[in-house]
């Protein structure tokens, strides 16, 4: 299969969906001539013109709410916030609007279509403002669904399958892994919301990661099976409705667990697959679930200092091995 | 005032009338201790509901804010299936789950209220924004009050609106009161109007008391929207009668002040205007009241008899779901 | 010990630190002379004067970014931002704002004595957008500290704590335990940030709440107790930085665990509570860990309907009986 | 002009071409590859920098932008410190932790930048609040973009410090461009100083490309607010000569504009000042730049030869811990 950059398999979807459906349009700030900051959406402007593509003042607010408003008159919008980072301007839309409206008025609104697209992660040497991974923010809020594609073929198909999924929908892609390929498919394919997958099938110990962090986690287990550790790699994709099933099926079947996450400790969504798997597997695990993740600060500018705060392969070889021995 | 056909005139008094009646029902039930949560009632506010509404189409959208059950009623709304929203049945507009603060009443292009100020100034923009592209001269507006107009919110729909030159009518409506801080105390100029200059949009003050005032300012800042000319804001002043929420013991206006505003009472202002303009007799006005009293009632028996959600309603309408055919 | 109320403890922190010293303040919507949404501040502006006690135009933003940057210049500004839910239009100063500052400029700022009051939790059937327990954002933030007191006697020695505590401290208080009234020394004294409180001892189970939930969870302590179960409650108090020590203690001695929260399920802190006891303690855990929380809905308006929403002592008895049996 | 003595207009002249060469030679170690991260160049907006520091005093307070190392530099910042910062050096002014889009020199009070567009906005309320308290006429002055003036921040914070009559100065960048969006296409009206309208509070324009303008409207709109009269915002228009950020191809303008904004250098054109009112030479002004250019130099091998912080500073700084005394 052709290998396409995951920046590119994300513009695919946009480019198919909007191409089917003269209601999808996006908009945000540089999203048109310039073609977004990490140029995901380069061309999209040239091919569909200003009325699809447009973009906006710095005026976040005013972007995730013009987006509602569109949605709940059957308008597919989807708007971009540059950086995850920049969500806290324009939080109450992500939390107390779009997930509530359709609970709130008891259903008078039927489809909510609003794909929020956004990025994530660290790596860039940006810093405390324009580093962070956020998600598990979000993984707290009824009424909104979170995806945070880890490959390009995954990155296509989740975003078609949240184009069309008729709820609000939170899409985080990684800064880090726009320049990545991967085979992906040139026609339409679905990836379901809520199903995680198993990138690795392994016995010995499972390993629960998504988005960034799969990359170096893949290389871990990698690494760990020269040391005869077989390592089962669990990839969330969808982060809420968070996939339970697969994560127990796993862990009942390793009996060990590491969840490793680009968030820091505090943060992220390791708690509550830790809470998950307590809940359904407690009586297979064999030894505690541990967490790779970024340290409980803020993300320095320092090159060497954002090197030793993020997660890396060798942390989760360290733990893995920890866990089996 | 000749503009508009008798029964108009006439349904709008009754309306006032009606709307001022049921908020006084509201009152009266948070008295005697029946009514669940907390209620913010917009007596003294009718002429602002029935003003606007009127110079509406049915095919313009609109939302409006914590003290407008009043809008929504002079939307067209069905008095029983409000009633019953804002005792929590099952029979209202939101099967209970919105309450007075999620008011809502979709079919009548009324989107409510948002129990967080500021949101719906740009959520209104994207509304705009579809009948922009829809192309039929419907607008959307967005209804706030002058405490809302301090939100940033106010800031970026204004200019964002302006510059995508969306079909936006923002109406602020200054009761001169948020909660108990007085509007000169929160803003730094007479009127929130001024504001427009910033955003190179109309920005109009009308007199919020007086029901054909406000007929006439929004359906000519409508009128100019309809034809494509972007967004405007109309002021329109008022007062609120009773306290910020049922309870609010009004430590911060004297009874005075409260009386003065009282005697701009709008629907005796209307009454008097259709009398002197011999469009209706006393009798007429007070046929019209005993009428919408009568609804009342009737709205009053039916969300007492109606049942509160089941807990089968816990989870439905939190996702989207495929309707059944038929 | 005379009893006061939760909000009159609150008040009477605030009062005491105002007279000590003068850089302290206070400013948000209505707290002047009306004395605040729900009366916590009744009669500081008449005592204080109108350079103390301040209402602002409704600016949550603005009332936020104040007093950040009255901090930066050694004032104490304690601002109120009227619900919890509504911290989702001013969340930027909660994430990326307070609690950076100091460690991205490096230290160059010392001191950010900044406390932020807000109120949290449901029952007063305010529906969706004024009900919420949203706290468990904010126990994902490195750098800021989150404080929700139980009772009056934490809540004044809680409060002095945070207002000397020279960091960005969000102080959480419970809509429904403003009326409750408990012992409150007159004088001054601190209840330590940073640790849980055992509030009953007891050896068979170890029920972990905090807030507005251990009145509900000590009722249910009692019920167990007339079934032969000896619950021991544990109190979190400071959610972040959260105390593992006295949790790992707890559970290391009764071996089951209950965490109670109001929060959604997915939501609250519940879930990182879990993740430390696995962390610490998995060893000594003679069963899964249970959480009893709100359902991961909307809060309805309707009061049949919030009332299933919400958790109870009923659910949390059936829980910790489900443990023991 | 005569208004300021020889060695300060001298000394303008200096930090001016020092400015420019700091930001030219970070432009080329981000093409040697030697710079981490992303970093901002206000080339083309020294006068901006200038300008507004000659005209503040130093104790008064001021916050700039992404694109205002010139801001810190003009404060008098150590330029050595500075760009160890900027390379993440443990000498830097925040240790390495901040970088270019986080500079803050606290004891030359310049708060520096903020990552996020709009809070700087409402920050600078707080300390102005605190100099109002401190009674001595110093004033907080904040920097931001014209992109920036369209967050809703501007709108609270404006009317925030009209209400509290704040000695706060706002003052907008406006180089016409936010990344690739052109002012005109994010703003409906030409001057974002006519939404002071909005407030009450003075609104004005300067010519940013000229030093001593702005020099003088910020001297002028300062000395009202010193005394006491509120708030005031204040625009001047300049134009930045490199892309948004370093690397930025710019397909947004055309090499025709860029040439046409290049012709209003606003070094070349203080320099010809100097020189025809006599106060400096053309070899005077070659001189300055030169000792700007050997004091460059040694601020680059200054930063070069640092260390790196190392684990230790990870969690330094997170929290308040008390300082050891001596
Ligand atoms: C963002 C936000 N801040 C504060 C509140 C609490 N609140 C609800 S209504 C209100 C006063 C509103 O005043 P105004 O906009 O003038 O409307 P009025 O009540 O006078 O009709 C406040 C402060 C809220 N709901 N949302
Ligand atoms: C809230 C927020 N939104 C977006 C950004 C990303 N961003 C950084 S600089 C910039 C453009 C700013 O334009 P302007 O304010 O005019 O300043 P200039 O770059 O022209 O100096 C943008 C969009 C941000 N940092 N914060
Ligand atoms: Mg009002
Ligand atoms: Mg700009």
């Amino acid at each position: 299969m052709r290998e396409i950059t995951y920046a590119e398999a994300i513009r695919e979807a946009l480019r198919h969906e909007m191409k089917l459906d003269d209601k999808v349009f996006i908009f945000g700030e540089d999203v048109g001539a310039f073609g977004g900051c990490f140029g995901v959406t380069a061309g999209l402007f040239q091919e569909f013109g200003p009325e699809r593509v447009m973009d906006t003042p710095i005026s976040e607010s005013a972007i995730l709410g013009t987006a509602l408003g569109a949605a709940l008159m059957g308008l597919r919008p989807v708007p971009e916030i540059m950086f995850v980072d920049f969500t806290t301007v324009c939080f109450d839309y992500l939390t107390n609007q779009a997930p509530k409206v359709r609970y709130m008025c008891g259903g008078q609104v039927e489809k909510l279509p609003l794909v929020v697209r956004t990025t994530s992660g660290g790596w860039i040497r940006a810093a405390g403002q324009h580093s962070q991974s956020l998600e598990g923010w979000f993984t707290q809020v009824p009424g909104l669904k979170v995806v945070m594609p880890a490959t390009p073929y995954d990155a296509k198909g989740l975003l078609l399958a949240a184009l069309r999924d008729n709820n609000p929908v939170l899409f985080i892609e990684e800064k880090a892994l726009y320049a990545t390929s991967g085979p992906v498919p040139e026609g339409e394919y679905l990836v379901p919301l809520g199903q995680a997958d198993v990138k690795r099938a392994g016995k010995d110990i499972t390993l629960i990661t998504y988005a960034g962090m799969l990359g170096h986690t893949l290389a871990a287990a990698q690494t760990l099976a020269s040391a005869g550790i077989d390592a089962e790699v669990v990839d969330l994709r969808t982060l809420s409705p968070l996939d339970h099933d697969t994560l127990a099926k796993s862990v009942q079947k390793t009996h060990k667990a590491v969840v490793i996450q680009e968030a820091c400790e505090m943060g992220g969504v390791a708690a509550q697959v830790v809470k998950s798997l307590v809940d359904t597997s407690f009586g297979f695990l064999d030894a505690p679930i541990k967490t790779v993740a970024a340290l409980n600060t803020v993300i320095p500018f320092s090159p060497p200092l954002e090197d030793i705060t993020l997660p890396s392969a060798d942390k989760v070889v360290q733990a893995a091995k920890a866990l089996m021995s | 005032m000749m503009e508009l056909p008798k029964e108009k005139l006439l349904s709008m008094y009754k309306t006032m009338t009606a709307i001022r009646g049921f908020e006084e029902s509201l009152a009266e039930a948070v008295t005697g201790g029946t009514l669940p949560g907390f209620v913010h009632l917009g007596v003294g506010q009718e002429a602002v509901h029935v003003g606007v509404c009127t110079a509406l189409r049915e095919t313009d959208w609109i939302s409006s804010t914590h003290r407008d059950h009043g809008m929504i009623l002079a939307r067209g709304a069905d008095i029983k299936r409000m009633r019953a929203e804002i005792f929590g049945k099952v029979t209202g507009y939101c099967k209970g789950k919105g309450g007075s603060m999620h008011l809502a009443v979709y079919d009548k292009r009324a989107t409510g209220c948002n129990g967080i100020l500021g949101p719906s100034q740009t959520i209104n923009n994207g509304v705009a924004l579809a009948l922009k592209r829809e192309g039929k001269g419907n607008i959307s507006a967005v209804v706030f009050g002058d405490g809302a107009a301090h939100r940033g919110e106010f800031h970026e729909a204004l200019n964002f609106a302006a510059c995508w030159k969306l079909p936006a009518l923002a109406i602020c409506v200054n009761n001169h009161y948020a909660i108990s801080v007085c509007f000169d105390d929160a803003c730094s100029v007479e009127d929130i109007a001024a504001r427009a200059a910033g955003y190179g949009i109309p920005g109009l003050v009308a007199d919020g008391n007086d029901v054909m005032a406000v007929y006439e300012a929004v359906s000519q800042t409508a009128k100019a929207i309809r034809e494509g000319k972007g967004p405007a804001l109309l002021e329109l002043k008022t007062s609120r009668w009773r306290g910020h929420f049922e309870g609010d013991p009004q430590p911060y206006r004297t009874a005075e002040q409260l009386e003065a505003d009282k005697k701009k009472d709008p629907i005796a202002r209307f009454g008097l205007q259709l009398i002197a303009q011999g469009i209706a007799t006393e009798a007429d006005l007070a046929a019209l009241k005993a009428q919408a009293d009568k609804e009342l009632q009737e709205a009053i028996e039916f969300s007492d008899k109606s049942d509160y959600p089941g807990p089968e309603e816990l989870f439905t309408d939190l996702f989207y779901t495929e309707r059944r055919a038929g």
